[in-house]
């Protein structure tokens, strides 16, 4: 086998396989698996022994291949369930590796298409520099994402002296949801009980989230509670009366 | 040339995004849809029959000048930067989410057959691949698709415009 | 249109600054200063006569094309109804309030570290984050929050569709 081909040019153990699969010059879907493993598991000898870093997922794919084969070299056990007689071991192979191979191909092609700012090109000039009377804002502008509002609040707390007092989790946003919720309908009604924030859907979730909101609410002084008597409604006003 | 071409192609050259023909009906007075559509019909024929350096460019839903791919190695010499490419593993990664968005990061992780986080992190930076929002299944992963910005880098349409995976046919009928 | 011409025009227009006469003649080839100038002329002319909504200028010893005068009303129009844009610190601004709502200025101010009023401002303008009521301590703090237009621009369904600060790490530390 020769190896003049450098190792780290796949994109990973389908890649791989496909590599394998193209050099032999075989059907992906009738693939001799003794022979495909054993150069397969020479590459990762390979690999290892020129201490390239070998993912987890070259020796997942590894052991699927062997796997595959030790059940090929079996004979058929008595017995077993007539539909699962014609099942070819390699079938979910053959489904990864196919659909790999369209990906890859469809990687291919979008690379091959004109692309901006290699094969054509906009406007270079700034905007600000487009008509002579107006002067343009300076201030380089971000078009909004929510990735680009997690990428700057991480960059803010990445600056923090106590960084970890800022981890947030998907619990407390969901509390967030709630309070601004109870914040938006005291501001119409001015007051309401707890029955009324709760509303129709008497979901458990709901239920909890809503009575974690108004002690936060109450912790945070923007809202008053008042209950009238033992068992009465539990009635919530604004912390401040807007004038 | 008809004024209101004239304004068009102003407003085309001065916008920052590929201008919808809906936004170009809107700044122009007593216009309705088709007739814009005609307008810029005439001037995309304008643009071809000069012959120049550049064209009116159908992109992400809407129009924008471009050069014409025959100008590239003259611009190339102009910027002397080389323009960044994506690697072999950001292509495929973007591939994947073009073809089967909305989709979560574990079946991009499936269909690749690696840990794709590096690459998907990189395609959000670059900002041709966004959060949608969250799959409602237990653990509410977050839902991935491509950007505006993704049509407009590579020079399509809308997504219809991607070209069919022949093979994605076959695994059908085999599943 | 005369390739040469062509490749002037795509050239003028890609070019971040407006271009000079020497740099087009250093990257044409076979062309001397007087031929670069003679080719600027005629594109000059051709922009003239076809009487467009752009024309191609010389400004600051260079070229530049640029949108007519007369044109400056319409582009207006089209600045006014640009979609939503932030600068980097309303960005910030905003990130702090939409991950740790409801809070007060003071709060933004502590974790940004630096007076926020500016942005906090031209958030409120922009209906992005809004006033959610006052806290109940001397000076009666006025306590902000998103609002569902905040929703609306980053195409969340609700506040729980927001990425956590692990999630976004977890795409990091993978290669």
């Amino acid at each position: 086998m020769s190896y003049e081909i450098k190792l780290d040019i796949f994109e990973g153990p389908l890649d791989l396989l496909l590599y394998l699969i193209r050099k032999n010059e075989i059907d992906i879907t009738n693939i001799p698996i003794a022979l495909i493993t054993a150069q397969y598991l020479e590459y990762l000898e390979m690999m290892r022994s020129l201490n390239l870093d070998l993912a987890g997922e070259y020796l997942l794919l590894a052991a699927t291949l062997v796997h595959i084969k030790s059940k090929m070299l079996l004979p058929p056990v008595e017995g077993e369930l007539e539909e699962e007689e014609g099942e070819d071991p390699r079938a979910e192979l053959v489904q990864q590796l196919l659909e790999y191979q369209a990906f890859k191909e469809a990687a291919l092609s979008l690379d091959r298409r004109p692309l901006l700012d290699r094969d054509l090109f906009t406007r270079g000039a700034p905007e600000e520099a487009l008509s002579a009377e107006e002067g343009g804002e300076p201030e380089a502008l971000i078009e909004v994402g929510v990735f680009e509002l997690v990428a700057a609040f991480r960059r803010i707390v990445a600056g923090l002296e106590r960084p970890e007092e800022m981890e947030i989790d998907a619990e407390k946003i969901s509390l967030a949801d709630r309070i601004n919720e109870i914040l938006v309908r005291l501001e119409e009604e001015k007051q309401l009980t707890f029955e009324e924030l709760i509303g129709e859907r008497r979901e458990r979730r709901r239920i909890i989230y809503t009575f974690l909101a108004i002690l936060e609410l109450m912790k945070l002084r923007m809202v008053r509670a008042y209950q009238s008597g033992p068992f009465g409604a539990i009635r919530i006003f604004p912390a401040v009366e807007e004038e | 040339m008809d004024e209101k071409v004239a304004i068009i192609e102003a407003l085309v050259f001065a916008s920052e995004a590929p201008l919808t023909a809906d936004k170009i009906t809107e700044i122009l007075p007593g216009t309705d849809r088709k007739g814009t559509a005609s307008l810029l019909e005439e001037l995309i024929r304008e643009y071809e029959q000069r012959g120049g350096g550049i064209f009116l460019a159908e992109v992400a839903g809407g129009f924008q000048f471009r050069t014409r791919t025959e100008m590239a190695p003259w611009i190339r010499k102009l910027k002397a930067a080389r323009p960044a490419m994506l690697s072999p593993a950001a292509m495929e990664t973007l591939a994947v989410i073009a073809y089967r968005q909305p989709l979560v990061k574990s079946e991009i992780d499936r269909i690749r057959g690696v840990d794709v986080s590096g690459a998907l992190k990189g395609l959000l930076e670059k900002k041709l691949v966004r959060i949608v929002g969250r799959k409602d299944v237990p653990g509410k992963p977050i839902i991935y698709g491509t950007t505006r910005k993704f049509l407009e880098v590579f020079n399509l349409k809308d997504l219809s415009e991607l070209p069919t995976l022949r093979e994605l046919k076959d695994l059908q009928t085999a599943s």
